[in-house]
């Protein structure tokens, strides 16, 4: 075990495949000499040199489009996209990627990793959490973890991952969050699987990334309050670790699903579709979503702090759904 | 007509690709009205896609992905299944093979319908080519709508700065659907070359040895590590956008000026003239392949539809990591 | 009243609004003396000439883009993007074209309509249906009209917005579907508006575009085994008519929500989300959704036909909903 | 330096500008350690933002947004405040003055962070001018790394084809924060014109009259209905990309050499020189920068923050529809 932040926990993931898989290399703008944006590559241009760690023009459809190209003829390339709020520029990329394996039945395979960084933090900039996008693309595999062992073991999964795999990368974890994280090279976390970060009885808060941290706080507080929430971290939005999160409502019998991003066409709806489909008998209350209002990133922090939802609004999700005289006609 | 270094077998290899070519064309566009045809462009296709290697990466010019399949290797029976959607294509009826060449011979096609990306991946191939140390080289082609596509720009940029093996090509074949060249593409495509520190050149595209010489003088500086080149094959599209293309929006002598100048006819003139061939062997050639493309499509048509086995929805991810 | 097919509803409905604004104009590839894909701007190039028809190179995010621009000086521009097919090459524009207006304190205005033909049907390629992606972009309206009534109605009401509108057309209804539709030139139909356009007791199906019909195929059928279904036409996909489907709900305690478009990450979840909360404690059963499955859509006609969601899959989730046996854990 | 056939007191003025913009930037950098500084490419902003009118588009290059606002018309407060996100601001606090000006003033910024969609507006804000039969143009302006973008292809094509009046300026400050030029960008930006249709020249980009003057013939270009012009003004960002940037990829001697060639310095010499200002009077404009910014920016740091009242979750579509 070593002691790490978020972000070195995702460098050492890399330089740890990088070291015993000479396929891999990272391409993106600034990730050689400068070490990244956010120090997001920091040490691998040192250790790999210019001909696996390779700096880009802006030019973001072609990074993607590039990686792509060079993981159809067996490289494993790490596109480092610097924001997530550039996933607009290469949505064709990914679902032509997400269509290859399947389209070719089975001739193409694209083993390819997109970091993207995003998320209302100290960054102050580059918010939008865009990753709902990608949900939608058959063939795509989308991933958040919320802790430096998640990082370091999630991003190696993914990077011997035989499919195109989003990470994105919450920039308030990036040098705020440090943890213990496993050094055995052969050590992963699985794609597909969440995680119960913490066990309770009464009512399930599923949340990735950031929002773990926070439904972890709130459940805290809910604790002292009597209400016992069991915190389902997804760290893979797609395709869904549908198993854990049934087996979580089934238990519980209430639901809340929080996530940073806009609520309006977020993959936090594809969680609520599953419980009030495959849960349904298993429900006491109304499913509560806590989401960002359908509006863009406001910049001034006090403004910011009321659009992303906090701790507080998922506490007071939760105790809604202990309200009986809920949703009546 | 050009002539360059080029020896008797490989214009006659040329030939053979031209008339493979418009003969699968009639025989396809004949059962499909929505067939793309690629008649009086032959010149470029075969200019373009003879003789690369088995592990050269092509992103074929969608018009024409069939017969840039063929010269890579594919087989003919099962392009035709897979534009038919049968169970014996290369991708079970899930995909077409008119849009998508087979991956199995390094071909990258569309995988959606969107224009532009496939010369991405092509640049990306030439990437890992160079990370791997091999001398491969990747070629992309383009339309002259096409070119228009901010994806040229960057990959352009993104091969030049990085000295990659790639051949751009442009097939300006004039019309984008309806638009025309002028109101499509402003400048010229072959100038913008060297806006991006590259040779840029224009061949008459009607004219097979000189395209197949442009390809030459590229193909030697990707796979000596110079960096890409860029050739625009002008020529012209005589049949509609699609085989039953009202095509209304343009003017008929000049399509009539161009269908006088076909690239097959002129090319067998110059194999007779020069005695690279007879008349009879050239009739042969011709008497192949429509034999052989007979035989493949009404193989092809006679083969089953996919069924529930074919479906694989179960197979969107690949499976297992390989590592 | 004039009985005209979908796609010359279409054509109305921009015709009529160009006809009374000098700044409605349609820029496109193929628009002019083509007449567009499909059809789909038929007429307007020789009543309106090439100033107000006008054909662009093929560069999908800078036609969206000087659209956005020209919007911005108060032109109203329509943009026939071929296919929806080709959303992930203009994504950038749509989600800077949402900010526009609340980033600027009201100061930006972008009436801008972007069309776009998707769907399984007779013209057998460009199929995606991605507008999902576009419900994620605040400030963007996504519509899916079902009619020719509606196709023009919806059609005029999006010209007269003051938002980016995404106008998703599916190609199975533009020359299969005819109706009688107004001729009156003030006459529109609202944006976020739904509509009922089959009332029933037992339970609510929610569909759009193609699924409509399909929905109504369902609802034959069911009628005639004693199941009176209620068929919501969302029209307006984003933002959603939230009162009208929860009215239904409320009345009918059953839900299944139908799209084309793959299920994870689909604007159906919204749908479900919005239902799961505020309509739980009218609710008899699990709510169902009907959607592609995650899977690029095959080309075969006959694997299209197993992929896309039928009439009979929506039956099928109907009954399963009035079975009581669901969903124990 | 070039002498155009500038009167005097567009010199003066072409120096104030470049004056606000170093002071602006000391001011501010020193506030916030992230500030992208103009520092040493103040000829290029002064020279492509100075004269245009009111209903003139301009998109700027993100780096030099205020100076181009502040160029157009805006209040060196209100862009303080928007900067700082307060109530006062253009935006209420909703977004930033640093990457994006107020459209109030026929400024297109960056609405989310992404270079280069802006280049496609502002050549979309020229096609409504055509439209109307205004003259009015419109200039946007990308960096050396932003001129990799697909989207400035794709909007000088179309621009061409369209004949529209757009100023396309790459201010080519040989970094997109540690990418090296070389390695950035291929060829030359200005060769890109010829490629496109357009004229394309390269300008001393510290050399404040050389870009004005370029600015003048691409503008009267641009109102004539001639089409669009690009320019590449080449010049140096002596600062680091953020004003706390380590800046440990590059030389410092290179960096010192570009500051030995400062545009300020090299401008007020010349003004001095040719007896179009005195010393006493370049002092007088550089006192008034000073005090005016300080004072603008002391009253922006004491305006209120945003409330409850600037949220406007309710106001993210436009209410109604102004037909
Ligand atoms: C990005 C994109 N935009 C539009 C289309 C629709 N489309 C298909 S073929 C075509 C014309 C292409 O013209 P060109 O590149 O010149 O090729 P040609 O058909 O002339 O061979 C268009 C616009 C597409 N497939 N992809
Ligand atoms: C599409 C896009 N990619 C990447 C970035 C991140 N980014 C912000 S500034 C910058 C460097 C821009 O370089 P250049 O255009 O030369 O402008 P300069 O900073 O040198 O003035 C980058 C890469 C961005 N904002 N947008
Ligand atoms: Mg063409
Ligand atoms: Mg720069």
């Amino acid at each position: 075990m070593t002691r790490m932040t978020f972000q070195q926990a995702l460098v050492a993931g890399i330089a740890e495949e990088m070291r015993c898989d000479p396929d891999v290399f990272v391409l993106g703008e600034d990730v050689g000499l400068f070490g990244g944006p956010l120090k997001s590559t920091e040490g691998l241009f040192a250790e790999f040199g210019a001909g696996r760690v390779i700096d880009m023009p802006i030019s973001e459809g072609t990074i993607v489009g590039a990686a792509v190209g060079a993981a159809m003829q067996g490289k494993r390339p790490v596109v480092d996209l610097m924001f997530l709020e550039f996933l607009g520029l290469v949505m064709q990329q990914l679902i032509d990627a997400g269509a290859m394996h399947y389209y070719s039945a089975g001739a193409a395979r694209v083993p390819l990793v997109v970091r993207a960084k995003y998320g209302v933090g100290p960054h102050h900039g580059h918010q939008y959490d865009l990753h709902s996008w990608a949900t939608n693309i058959p063939g795509v595999k989308v991933v958040a973890p919320a802790s430096a062992e998640d990082a370091k073991g999630l991003m190696k999964a993914a990077i011997r991952d035989d499919n195109p795999v989003l990470m994105v990368e919450h920039m308030a974890l990036y040098h705020g969050v440090r943890g213990d994280v496993p050094d055995d090279p052969d050590w992963i976390v699985p794609l597909g699987k969440a995680a119960v970060v913490r066990e309770g009885r009464d009512v399930t808060i599923v949340a990735s990334a950031m929002m773990v941290k926070r439904a972890q706080q709130a459940a805290k507080v809910l604790a002292d309050e009597g209400i016992s929430a069991e915190v389902v971290d997804l760290r893979t939005i797609a395709p869904l670790d549908e198993d854990t999160v049934l087996a979580s409502v089934h238990k519980t019998g209430r639901l809340v699903v929080a996530c940073e991003a806009i609520g309006r066409g977020s993959s936090a709806n594809d969680v609520i579709a599953l419980a009030a489909d495959r849960a349904y008998a298993s429900l006491k209350a109304p499913i509560r979503r806590v989401a960002a209002p359908d509006v863009p990133v406001p910049f001034h922090r006090d403004l910011e702090k009321i659009y992303v939802p906090g701790a507080a609004e998922i506490e007071a999700a939760v105790r809604s759904t202990f309200q009986s005289a809920e949703a009546a006609p | 007509m050009s002539d360059g270094p080029l020896r008797n077998d490989t214009s006659l290899e040329l030939h053979r690709l031209m008339v493979f070519s418009r003969t699968l064309d009639r025989i396809y566009g004949e059962h499909d009205g929505h067939w793309h045809g690629l008649e009086g462009e032959e010149a470029v296709a075969a200019g373009v896609y003879h003789g690369l290697r088995p592990t050269d990466i092509l992103a074929p010019h969608y018009r024409g992905m069939p017969i840039a399949s063929y010269a890579k290797g594919a087989d003919l029976r099962r392009l035709f299944a897979g534009m038919l959607a049968k169970k014996t294509g290369y991708n079970r009826g899930r995909h077409r093979n008119d849009i998508c060449g087979p991956p199995e011979f390094n071909l990258i096609g569309l995988y959606t319908g969107s224009l532009g990306p496939p010369v991405g991946y092509a640049t990306g191939a030439a990437l890992a080519a160079k990370i791997d140390g091999r001398d491969d080289i990747a070629v992309a082609v383009f339309g002259d709508g096409g070119s228009s596509r901010g994806d040229i720009h960057e990959a352009m940029n993104l091969a030049a700065v990085q000295k990659l093996g790639v051949v751009f090509v442009c097939q300006n074949n004039q019309f984008a659907i309806s638009t025309p060249l002028e109101t499509g593409v402003a400048g010229s495509v072959a100038a913008r070359g060297q806006g991006f520190g590259m040779p840029g050149v224009e061949v008459d595209g009607n004219d097979v040895l000189a395209v197949k010489d442009a390809m030459q003088t590229a193909i030697a500086r990707a796979r000596a590590g110079e960096g890409p080149s860029l050739i625009e094959a002008k020529t012209y599209r005589v049949a509609g956008h699609f085989y039953s293309d009202a095509e209304d929006y343009r003017d008929q002598d000049v399509v009539q000026s161009w269908r006088s100048r076909d690239p097959i006819a002129a090319f067998a003139a110059f194999l007779t003239d020069q005695g690279i061939a007879s008349a009879a062997e050239l009739q042969a050639i011709e008497d192949t392949a429509t034999e052989q493309i007979k035989a493949a499509f009404a193989a092809a048509l006679a083969d089953p539809n996919p069924d529930e086995d074919d479906l694989g929805f179960d197979t969107v991810y690949a499976a297992e990591a390989s590592a």
